[in-house]
C-alpha cells in the first residue's frame, strides 16, 4: 500500500521496468560503492534514451560517465568523480569543460555530506546534522551546505538537505519475487537510497523463494513493500562485482581510459557494447566464456546461525 | 473487538502491530481477507509470521521465518518517520473527544493518581501513520471529554489541529470499543458511526464523558463468522490469553 | 587506541568487569528491546553496591526494577515503564511514590526520542532532529525536548539531546576475545548504546574464534576495538532471551509481580537469587535442569551465504 | 614513502585506510611492528586482511575474513565522526604552508584548469580522525604556500586556527614525502623534520613554495630494512602496482 499495489506482480524484464519507473527529467540513483552498481539498468536506461536526468551518486564511476556521454544527464550530485585507482572521467569531463554532448551542472559535496543527504532522505527529514565543513572551502562553492546552531550547547553544525530522489535503483545478491532484499559484503547507502526514493527498482543476481529470505531474515536490508519492481539480471553488476557471484573487472576499469579519451572511441564503444545489444543476457553472450573462467567468485560459505527459540 | 479491528484492515496494508488483541487482528486479518498484510513490530521484526501467540511486542517467534529485521533507529526513522505505515494500532487508559490518547499519567504528571508505562511508541505511531486504529473498551471513565495528558496527539486539542500543526499522518481515524465504532468528523470531534448487533445508542452514550455525536447512516456491523471465531479461538489464541 | 590499551587481555568475568568498568554515580545503560537484557551484569552490579547510578534505558523492565529496588539509582531515563503484558513495575513505583528505598527521578520519552538520543551519542552530535511530539504533552514534562527551525524549509523539528553513558553494557551471542560481536534476532539499539558509550562491557552467550567472527563478518554489530570487556555468562539473559540460545521464560516475568508487589517480596527475593548466589553460574544451577528443558532453543538453522571472490 | 608511513603508525592503531600507498604502508606495518593495527575503510570493511592487494577501496578482498562490514552511514556518523579512528591517510594535489590539502580543482573553481576528484572522504577524515598522515611527493607544483582550494583542513588558513574552528581531531601531524617528513610547528606551519639519508636539505627547499623552516634537530630516518623491502617487493606489491 504504502508504495504499490500488493497484489500487482513486481518480477519484470528491465526494459519494462525502465520503461515503466525511470522517466525524462527524473532524480535517478544508482548507488553501489565499488561492490553492487548496477550497470545493467544504466545501459536500459541509455537504450530508452532518458534525458535530462539529474543523476545523485557518491563515485559516479564509469556508470554515470556512461550515462552522461550518451547524453541522458543535465545534471550531477556527487562526492568523488574519478576513475578509481586509473585516473579521470573523460565523458563528465567533457560534458562540463566542452559541453559535450551537452552542458553538466555540478553539485559537489564530500562522501559524509551525500550519506547524510540520503540519510535525510530515506528519514523524510527536511535536512541533517553533521559536524563537518569547516575550514573548507566546499560550503562557499556550495549554497546548499548550511549550518545550524545546536540548540543545547549552542555549536555551529554542518546541515544538508534531504536528497530524495524520484527513483532509486539497487543492485542485491538476491531477492524474493516481492523484493525483499538481501545483501552481503559492502552495503554502501543501499538502504538509504533505497527508502529516500519515490520509485524502486531492484536488480538482482538471483531470485529465490520467500522462504530463503525467511530462513535468514537478518540479512534483509530492503523490504519489498517499499520495491516496485524486482528484475532479474545475473552479472547484472560487470565490471563492478558482486561479492560471493563474480569479481570486479579490473581489467575493464582500467581499458576504460582509453575507451573513453576521446568522444569517438566512447561513442564507438556504446554502439557496440550498448546500443549493439539488446539486453544483459546479449551483453553477457558477447563477454564471452573467458569472464567467467576469470572473475566468477571461488565459494568462501559461512556458517549458518541458529534463529529457534 | 479483534474481529472489528480486523475488518479495519485492507489487504497490502503495512501495520505497526502491538501486542495483545491488536496482534490478534492483524492475524485473523491475514488468516482471512488480508493475506498481504505486512506485520511491523516496533522491536525490528518485519514481515513476522509468529507460529505461536507473541507474549511480548520482541517475542522471538517474530523473527523466526519473518522478511526481516531492523534495528530500531531504522524502524523509527526510515519506517515510521519515512512514511511506510498505513497502520497503527493504539490503546489508551483515556481516549478523548478529539482522540488524544493518554497513556501516561490519570491526574497532574507531578504527582498521579496512576502513574501509567508512558508513551513507547505510541506518539510517534499517533503522528506519523497514515492511519491509527485505537482498540478501546467503552467506559466514561476511559473516554473523558479531556484527557488528563496527551501522550499521543488526537485530531484536535489544546495545541491545535492535525493541519495547524502539520502531523505528517491521519491519526487515529477509528475506534473499536466494545459496543460500536467511533470515527472523527471534519471537525475532529470524534461520533458514534457504527453500533454492533443488540446494543443500545442510548446506553452507549452513557459510557462517554462528553455529549457523543451519532451519525446519520450508522454503518451495518455483520456479526463475527463462525471462521472467525474458529480461527480466534482454536487457531489464534488457544490458551485465550487475549480473549 | 581509541579506547582502551589494544594488547590487554579483555576478556574477564563478571566480577572484575563490573568492578573495573562500573562505578558509582555513572550514567548506565544496559540495553536489549525484550531480546538480549543482560540480567547477569544487573546482578553483579546489586551484589557489589553501585549507588547513585543514572539508568537509561527504553524499557526499564525486571532489570532496572531490580536495580532501583535494591538501591543502586537515583534517576531513571525510559520511554516506556512497564512489566510488558502484565502491569506494573512495582520497585520503581515505590521509589517514585514512597521514595523507597531512595527516591528516583525520572526522565521520560517515547522511544523515537530515547533512541534518537542514542544515535546522537553514538555520532558524537550534540542533538538529534526528529519529527515528532507536536501535539502532544511530553516536551511540556521534559525540557530537554527541544525545538530547532529548519534551514531549508523553516519548519520547526522536534530535538533532543545526545546521551553518552559512561558505561553501556550489550548482552550478545557471541564475540571473540577482542570484542567483536554479533547479534542476530532483533537488534533493538544495542549497537548505538555501545557507540555512545565511554566504556562498553560486551556479555556473550559464547567466546568464539576469531575464525568464526571472521567467516561472517555481516553479522559483526559491534567491532571489538571499542571493548573493554568481553565476559562469557551463558543463560546471562534468562529471565531474557537469546535468539538461537534459550526462549524468554514468561512465567518469571508473570510471577514477578507478585514477587515485587511488595518490598519485603522483593527484597526476598533479591537475598536468595542475587545476593544468595556469587556468580551467574550459581544463578544456573539455582534454577535448576528444567529449566534447559522448558527454555532452550529448538535449531532453526540458517543457509550459509558466499563471501568468496 | 611506503616504509615511512609504515613508521608513523603504532600498534593497535585504528587506521582509515586509503588505497595505493596508504594500504601498503597499513600491510606492512600489520606484518611488522603492528600486529594489532585496525584496518577500516570508508566502503564499510572492518578489521580488513586482505590476501591480495586491493585494486580499490570497495574491493570484495576487504570483505572476506574482515571482523565486520558496517554502512557507509555508520562508517561516517559512527566511527569517524564518533572520534573512533586513531589515524586517517591523505593525500592531494597540492598540500599547502599549513597543511591545508587540495583534491578538488587546480586554478578557480568555477573555470578549474584541473578538474580533480573532489573530496570523498577527505575533508571529514581531516577533521575528525586523531592525526592524519600525509602522503605525497615533495615539488613545488605540489607543496605552494596557498591552495587553490581547501578541500580539507589543515592546522590554520583563511578561516582560523583548528582551535578557532574547534575542529575535533588533530589534523595533518605529518607529512610523509619522498625526500624527508614535514610536521606542523606550533602555530600550524609546516616545517622539516626529518630528511632522508643522502637527500640535501637545500633542494628539499627549493621544492616547497614558501620559505620552508627547518627543526633546529632533524629526526634520525633509519634506510628501510631488507625486511621491509622484501615485504613491499616480493609479498605486499608482487606485481608493483604501487611501487
Amino acid at each position: 500500500m504504502s508504495s504499490a499495489n500488493p497484489s500487482a506482480p513486481k518480477v519484470m524484464d528491465m526494459r519494462e521496468a525502465v520503461g515503466r519507473f525511470v522517466h525524462d527529467g527524473d532524480t535517478l540513483v544508482i548507488e553501489g560503492f565499488t561492490h553492487l552498481i548496477c550497470f545493467a539498468a544504466a545501459h536500459e536506461i541509455i537504450r530508452q534514451q532518458r534525458r535530462d536526468l539529474t543523476l545523485a551518486r557518491l563515485t559516479p564511476d564509469l556508470i554515470y560517465d556512461q550515462l552522461i556521454a550518451a547524453g541522458c544527464a543535465r545534471k550531477l550530485i556527487f562526492s568523488w568523480a574519478g576513475n578509481p585507482g586509473v585516473g579521470s572521467l573523460h565523458g563528465m569531463r567533457r560534458a562540463v569543460e566542452q559541453r559535450d554532448p551537452q552542458p553538466l551542472q555540478l553539485e559537489e559535496y564530500s562522501h559524509f555530506g551525500l550519506v547524510a543527504r540520503m540519510a535525510a532522505g530515506a528519514a523524510k527529514l527536511p535536512f541533517w546534522p553533521l559536524r563537518n565543513y569547516r575550514g573548507s572551502d566546499l560550503p562557499a562553492v556550495n549554497p546548499l551546505i548550511k549550518t545550524i546552531e545546536c540548540p543545547y550547547t549552542g555549536e555551529q553544525l554542518a546541515t544538508v538537505p534531504a536528497l530524495n530522489p524520484d527513483v532509486t535503483i539497487v543492485h542485491a545478491q538476491r531477492a524474493d519475487s516481492a523484493g525483499n532484499t538481501q545483501i552481503w559484503g559492502l552495503y554502501g547507502v543501499q538502504k538509504e537510497a533505497a527508502f529516500a526514493a519515490s520509485r524502486v527498482i531492484v536488480v538482482v543476481e538471483e531470485i529465490v523463494p520467500e522462504s530463503v529470505i525467511r530462513a535468514d531474515p537478518n540479512r534483509t536490508i530492503i523490504p519489498g513493500f517499499i520495491v516496485d519492481a524486482v528484475v532479474c539480471e545475473p552479472w547484472g553488476a560487470h565490471p563492478s562485482y558482486a561479492q560471493g557471484y563474480y569479481d570486479r573487472d579490473n581489467d575493464f576499469y582500467v581499458a576504460w581510459d582509453g575507451i573513453s579519451r576521446d568522444a569517438k572511441g566512447l561513442e564507438a564503444w556504446l554502439n557496440e557494447w550498448v546500443y549493439g545489444v539488446g539486453s544483459r543476457g546479449e551483453y553477457f553472450d558477447k563477454l564471452g566464456e573467458d569472464v567467467t573462467a576469470r572473475l566468477s567468485a571461488k565459494p568462501r560459505m559461512s556458517e549458518g546461525v541458529n534463529y529457534g527459540f | 473487538m479483534a474481529v472489528r479491528a480486523a475488518h479495519e484492515l485492507a489487504d497490502g496494508d503495512v501495520v505497526f502491530v502491538g501486542i495483545g488483541l491488536p496482534n490478534l487482528a492483524c492475524n485473523l486479518a491475514r488468516a482471512t481477507h488480508a493475506p498481504n498484510l505486512v506485520l511491523i513490530y516496533e522491536s525490528g521484526a518485519v514481515g513476522a509470521v509468529p507460529e505461536r501467540l507473541p507474549v511480548s511486542i520482541g517475542d522471538p517467534a517474530l523473527v523466526t521465518d519473518s522478511l526481516g529485521v531492523a534495528s530500531m533507529a531504522d524502524i523509527f526513522q526510515f519506517y515510521l518517520q519515512g512514511g511506510r505505515i498505513d497502520v497503527g494500532f493504539l490503546g489508551g487508559a483515556q481516549v478523548d473527544r478529539y482522540a488524544n490518547i493518554n497513556s501516561t499519567v490519570i491526574g497532574p504528571y507531578a504527582k498521579p493518581k496512576v502513574r501509567l508505562p508512558g508513551s513507547g511508541g505510541a506518539c510517534e505511531i499517533a503522528i506519523h501513520a497514515a492511519r491509527v486504529i485505537v482498540v478501546a473498551p467503552l467506559s466514561a471513565r476511559s473516554f473523558p471529554a479531556d484527557v488528563d495528558f496527551y501522550t499521543s496527539p488526537g485530531q484536535a486539542g489544546k495545541y491545535g489541529t492535525r493541519a495547524q500543526l502539520q502531523l505528517p499522518g491521519g491519526g487515529p481515524t477509528r475506534i473499536v470499543t466494545d459496543v460500536g465504532i467511533l470515527e472523527p468528523a471534519a471537525d475532529g470531534e470524534l461520533a458514534l458511526v457504527a453500533v454492533y448487533p443488540g446494543v443500545d445508542v442510548a446506553q452507549i452514550k452513557t459510557k462517554v464523558g462528553w455529549a457523543l455525536r451519532v451519525s446519520a447512516t450508522l454503518e451495518p456491523v455483520p456479526p463475527p463468522t463462525a471462521e472467525e471465531l474458529t480461527l480466534l479461538r482454536d487457531v489464534l489464541d488457544p490458551q485465550h490469553l487475549y480473549l
